[in-house]
């Protein structure tokens, strides 16, 4: 029985952090914050595209690394812990894995070595309006190839040159691939509560759709691909927390009220503790969502919910109460206190939120107990 | 128990608001702060002043009308029903002026009582510090005599968390004078001017995008002697004269709890008429009680405070009830509308934007005025008479303290 | 404006605290804990009685004090505050509420005067399994005057000489009132989580049955009972809210751990001040309550449940954290910590959970915003 | 990451297996610890000490096979799927005679670790006591020199929550002998038998009705000085060796995550298949993340362990996570069932009645081996590092220490 990364996959996620470390301080995250014209930062993308990082789930024969999910997490951790400004995320997790798992050979190789490269930005067009993702919310359609209908909000739409879009062919719902720099496609860009990643609205008119997986599997494959994603994102959430955890012990330590740390007050003290629990708990979720994504194992439905839930909710709690325990200087802005306040927010909603994922998680549970 | 008015209360309530109707400005007024609302908040409180409706309860001697604390709150809930500018006076006529009023000279009462009650000056408070926090006894600002014998001081220091202070006209600062004495010994208590060219000014940015709160900066600010509030070295009472004020003014939260009701109904009318699901009805029913609860315990306050008794725990636990609370909404609203919830463009989505707005200010509340700790401090050791937490802080000179550099 | 109870209703409240500091101690409420074959105290209802408290909010004119409800509210925090263990609730606030509010005048004559001499005890008998009660729930049923079906768990069902049943005639809900002593009445104590109050199984062949109000107003009259019920309950559980932050408060300053009151611990200072804090939102609606059930506002639905919802809430987070600052000793049988757990249990549900009740406050706000 | 065992760790489950299908007792097993349970625990522990699998891990000059870790863990995964008496050696084994082998003399640990690891003399530890509470160190049991020369101790004082001292031959005991240095410098660790008449042993009624917890009184006790563990005053360090311990066995919560489960199961068979109600739902939800999160971090300890890497976090979150949890899970649940869920009688409302009983032993587990916010200290300042509380009773001599008496 062996329940964590191997020595290899600690050996890149140590490599990654000080790459991340020196390439992507803070500073570089405040930089797109502060900057209403860009929604990511061009130049890390490159960087972190020419380390492969992109393709490291993407076979070799598609110009990937040819590793694994389970190395895909440990960059993704260090990623959400660099609270990194680039669409990593909407390229990696949805777009690359839309291909691999629903896309056809031909799709493959005329997709995946450009996202390797870094050459593309994708993205996952799902739901119009408020609410939960639901059939119903389905109203886009493809009629001959063409799509028509609005998509909002797209995370990364804004910049991605290729969309996975959810919409209605001959009524049922389908997974399509669209090209988002031709004819047929209007976006504009959203203000969100987290400046550091992009979201959009897309209109299509008449833009050409290429279908990804058989005709009417499309909440089925975006089930299964949100399944992905989450424990992917869920990664990235424990890294954020983790480092909120950090920020908060480090000024804990060094901060003095009424001469002495207030690291030594047990309000402190246990608001801290409360956060590791949470954090524990939710990166061991995370490691067996790890496990069922890299063995595709059917464990998979409950182990991605579980690991969503768990995830959002220690990242959520970790970013309000570190933010709380800087008190009056943590909610300025020159703090960083609310750039993982607002990330953590972005995580728990770009892929669902938490009340859905709940109930993901229960209906999977019933159907576990009914068999 | 009898939510109407006495004979007595219904005459005085029917004597403001015909007056309110009269007098109460008309058409669009500005809340805000810019230099065209300062001037019709001036000029509302001028009025209100002449007609004695500005500081009720103070003493006639004051310009008050030695009223009762039933009439200033009946007088405040008539006004509510009015559009009125807002009220850049709190600070100074809440905290500052009736601490010139307890502890200052027979000259400076003389001299700024008047004009305050008048709207026509404008204070702030300078307590907090940077590295203070909460713990306003261990402020650095230092305060030594000028070296030429005239008796005047020289300031130099920073405070922050200062409301007000740059359309401010005076301050109250509180200073060390004596580093060698324990903390809360080593304190004076002065008055400023704002508009002195040793006083910088900064608003501070907050994460909401905000800026009501400044960092203010004193370089070699010379005052005279004469501008000393209280003795030399007793600045810790003079201060707790105006800390007591803020805590009625701030902890009560006082519209806090209509904020949270009116979040929880635009909940609610995102959930759509009828909320379905169960999780968000007894969610709402939590978010209820606890509003309404807050609501009425402000009526036992006013009820004591009308009878002459001294005021309930409310002002303690408003805050710390709603600010949470509100942060609570405001997430499971977003939560609500699942990815949709990300969307701050108020054109695209008004309700998640105002959620998020909430969501983002929230932060805040829960830490101005007193953090949710030291607000639970607070109701433990003076509500519940629990024992103080050890102090390492008391007996030594200031200087000693440690501050972990 | 005044909303704080009269100089003459403190007055009451103060007497009947000290009347139970003197009959009440909590050696008499372990009496009965103690005693298998006991489910209250004679003695003490006798006692209760002879102060004419049963008869607080009955009119003279049916032989009671002719005070008002707001009298009945102060007299019930304190018999909530003592603990008191007799049938008080049952006989004062469901048998007495109902006769006044729907009872005929032969009824309103035959029983109050009884009632507030303590010459009868009186039990409310509605639901019959789990869950909350619902008009599915009253499957009993009355036929020419004749009661027949089962009732569990009914408090008090085991001393009472007369329940007010919730039973069906002609298909329809209806209210009854069925004496205990007579024929075709079996009765069955239960054992429950709170032995210092009785419980029983009733089951009913053919009892005689009288009805009380209009035919099929069954669930409406005893909405409106449970309304007023809630609003007396409410008094009693922040009664026994009080004195758990009281006890708590009191182990706080004189139990010492590593040199210092373990009261000078953030930890145990938060969390009494929690308890401070429901208790006194908890204490804000219950007095709201009080004034809707006084004046019969329309507010009383609304208020009511509030109260209730505040309440039941208050008193078990201040009964089981009372019990936690209390360490070991806490969840030893000798310290009284125990019973505040259990009674903050039983008044919990004895009128309906806290679940249904926020069901019922939200429907009727939304009432309330509709209308 | 691989659930599956290494070769080398599949023959080892095989072999663990196959003799306890051999050997393990058949049939009804009782697993409560009245003298026929006893017996049948301290036949079972005899098998295993012949087969080498009592303790694994021990060397084998102890008994043991000098097992690693991981083969510990397969065994007990293995010996899980057998109906196995009680384990009434758990804390004898896991932290009494441990503290022989490392502080004891070699009389001692020739005399005691044999019949021990073989099931044949069970212990306890006497360390709490009704003034100490979580505060070891403050131990008031008084031990002093017999005046008669012989180098003797006497021994008078109390202990409270000891586990099985009502069948324990023998038990270690920390005792002060020098109130007048600091708390921690004057205890010293004795060992004594239990079956003295100078011990009283009573046991503790709980609320749940449970008495599994005694107390213990020590009227002139008298023992030889050759009981005595580790030298006089290094009491305290040798209490830290059983502690560490025991924070491992207790703060674990083994099998709590599991009660968890089934407890949230049955709630959901309570509100029918297919749960309507979304509260609950969400509660579920709520319930199996943590539970879950529980049992995967013990998951992440046990490959740390065969990796022969420090235990991780999980020992000190358990129990914080798994006590408020079931007492949460258990008033959910009877306040589903509304009135009914009162019942207590398992006749009439089985469900509720196991409800109940959750719900009456879950403030003991919330305090037992270490309260909720005793525990938060632990992962704050050892997982964590944040600094201690300010200490007062640390450079006083213990006399002098304020007990609020």
């Amino acid at each position: 029985m062996n329940f964590d990364f191997s020595d290899d996959q600690k050996f890149l996620k140590s490599e990654a952090r000080k790459f991340l470390e020196g390439r992507c301080p803070t500073s570089k995250v405040r930089a797109v914050l502060d900057d209403p014209d860009r929604s990511y930062d061009a130049d890390l993308w490159k960087e972190v595209a020419a380390q492969g990082w992109l393709g490291t789930a993407i076979p070799e024969a598609y110009g990937g690394l040819g590793l694994g999910h389970l190395e895909l997490c440990v960059i993704a951790e260090e990623l959400g812990r660099a609270l990194a400004p680039i669409p990593f995320a909407s390229t990696a997790y949805f777009l690359a894995e839309a291909l691999l798992t629903a896309g056809s050979e031909a799709q493959k190789q005329a997709w995946l070595p450009k996202v390797a490269a870094g050459e593309v930005i994708g993205c996952f067009a799902s739901v119009e309006k408020p609410g939960a993702l639901t059939d119903a919310q389905v109203q886009a359609r493809v009629e001959g190839g063409k799509l028509t209908g609005t998509k909002l909000p797209v995370t990364d739409g804004d910049v991605a040159n290729v969309a996975v879009v959810l919409a209605r062919e001959n009524g049922q719902p389908g997974l399509f691939l669209v090209e988002l720099g031709g004819a047929g496609v209007a976006r504009e860009a959203l203000t969100t509560l987290d400046p550091t990643r992009g979201a959009a609205k897309l209109t299509f008119a008449g833009a050409p759709a290429e279908r990804l997986g058989e005709p009417g599997e499309g909440m089925a494959l975006a089930e299964s691909l949100l399944q992905r994603a989450a424990v992917l994102l869920a990664f990235e959430q424990i890294g954020g927390a983790g480092r909120a955890l950090e920020m908060a012990k480090d000024y804990a330590v060094n901060r003095y009220a009424f001469g002495r740390p207030i690291g030594s007050y047990q309000a402190i003290k246990h608001k801290l503790a409360d956060i590791y629990v949470k954090n524990e708990l939710a990166r061991s979720n995370a490691y067996y969502g790890a496990w069922a994504l890299e063995t595709g194992a059917s464990e998979l439905p409950v182990a991605a919910a579980s690991a969503r839930v768990s995830a959002s909710e220690a990242y959520w709690f970790a970013a309000k109460e570190n933010l709380q325990t800087h008190g009056g200087i943590g909610f300025t802005w020159q703090m960083d206190c609310h750039l993982f306040y607002r990330r953590a927010q972005q995580l728990g909603l770009v892929a669902g939120g938490t009340k859905a994922w709940k109930e993901r998680l229960v209906t999977q549970l019933e159907r576990r107990n009914a068999a | 128990m009898d939510f109407n008015d006495t004979p007595e209360e219904a005459a005085y309530r029917a004597q403001a608001r015909a007056w309110l109707q009269a007098n109460a400005p008309k058409g669009h007024v500005r809340d805000d702060e810019d230099p065209a609302g300062l001037k019709e908040a001036k000029a509302w409180q001028a009025r209100k002043a002449a007609a004695g409706y500005a500081c009720i309860t103070w003493p006639k001697e004051w310009g008050g009308v030695g009223g009762a604390n039933w009439q200033a709150q009946i007088f405040a809930q008539e006004e509510a029903n009015f559009p009125t500018p807002g009220n850049p006076f709190q600070i100074g006529l809440g905290m500052c002026v009736p601490t010139i009023m307890t502890c200052g000279n027979e000259v400076d009462k003389q001299r700024f009582v008047g004009p305050a009650l008048r709207g026509e000056e404008i204070w702030c408070q300078l307590f907090s510090e940077p590295s203070g926090g909460s713990d306003v006894a261990a402020s650095r600002t230092r305060a030594v005599r000028a070296p030429d014998g005239s008796g005047d001081w020289i300031i130099n220091g920073q405070k922050v968390w200062t409301s007000g202070a740059q359309f401010s006209d005076f301050g109250i600062l509180i200073c060390r004078t004596d580093p060698d004495v324990p903390k809360h010994k080593g304190l004076t208590m002065f008055w400023v001017d704002m508009h002195d060219p040793a006083i910088d000014v900064r608003p501070i940015h907050q994460m909401s995008g905000a800026s009501g709160f400044n960092e203010v900066y004193f370089t070699d600010l010379r005052v005279k002697d004469s501008q000393r509030v209280g003795e030399v070295g007793d600045g810790w009472r003079v201060s707790i004269v105006t800390l007591m004020n803020e805590r009625n003014a701030i902890g009560g939260g006082s519209s806090y709890h209509r904020q949270v009701m009116n979040l929880a109904s635009s909940v609610a009318t995102l959930a759509g008429s009828g909320i379905k699901d169960a999780a968000l009805r007894e969610k709402v029913a939590d978010w209820y009680v606890q509003a309404e609860g807050l609501r009425l315990t402000r009526l036992r306050t006013q009820t004591a405070l009308s009878r002459g008794q001294t005021p309930g725990p409310e002002a303690s636990i408003g805050k710390v009830v709603t600010a949470p609370l509100m942060q609570d909404v405001a997430n499971t609203a977003i939560e609500l509308e699942d990815q949709f919830g990300i969307i701050a463009d108020p054109s695209l989505a008004p309700l998640s934007a105002m959620f998020q707005a909430t969501l983002m200010s929230a932060p805040g509340m829960r830490i101005a005025g007193g953090t949710d700790e030291i607000l639970k401090n607070i109701i433990a050791e003076r509500v519940l008479g629990l024992p103080q937490d050890v102090r390492v802080d008391k007996d030594v000179a200031f200087k000693d303290i440690p501050t972990g550099r």
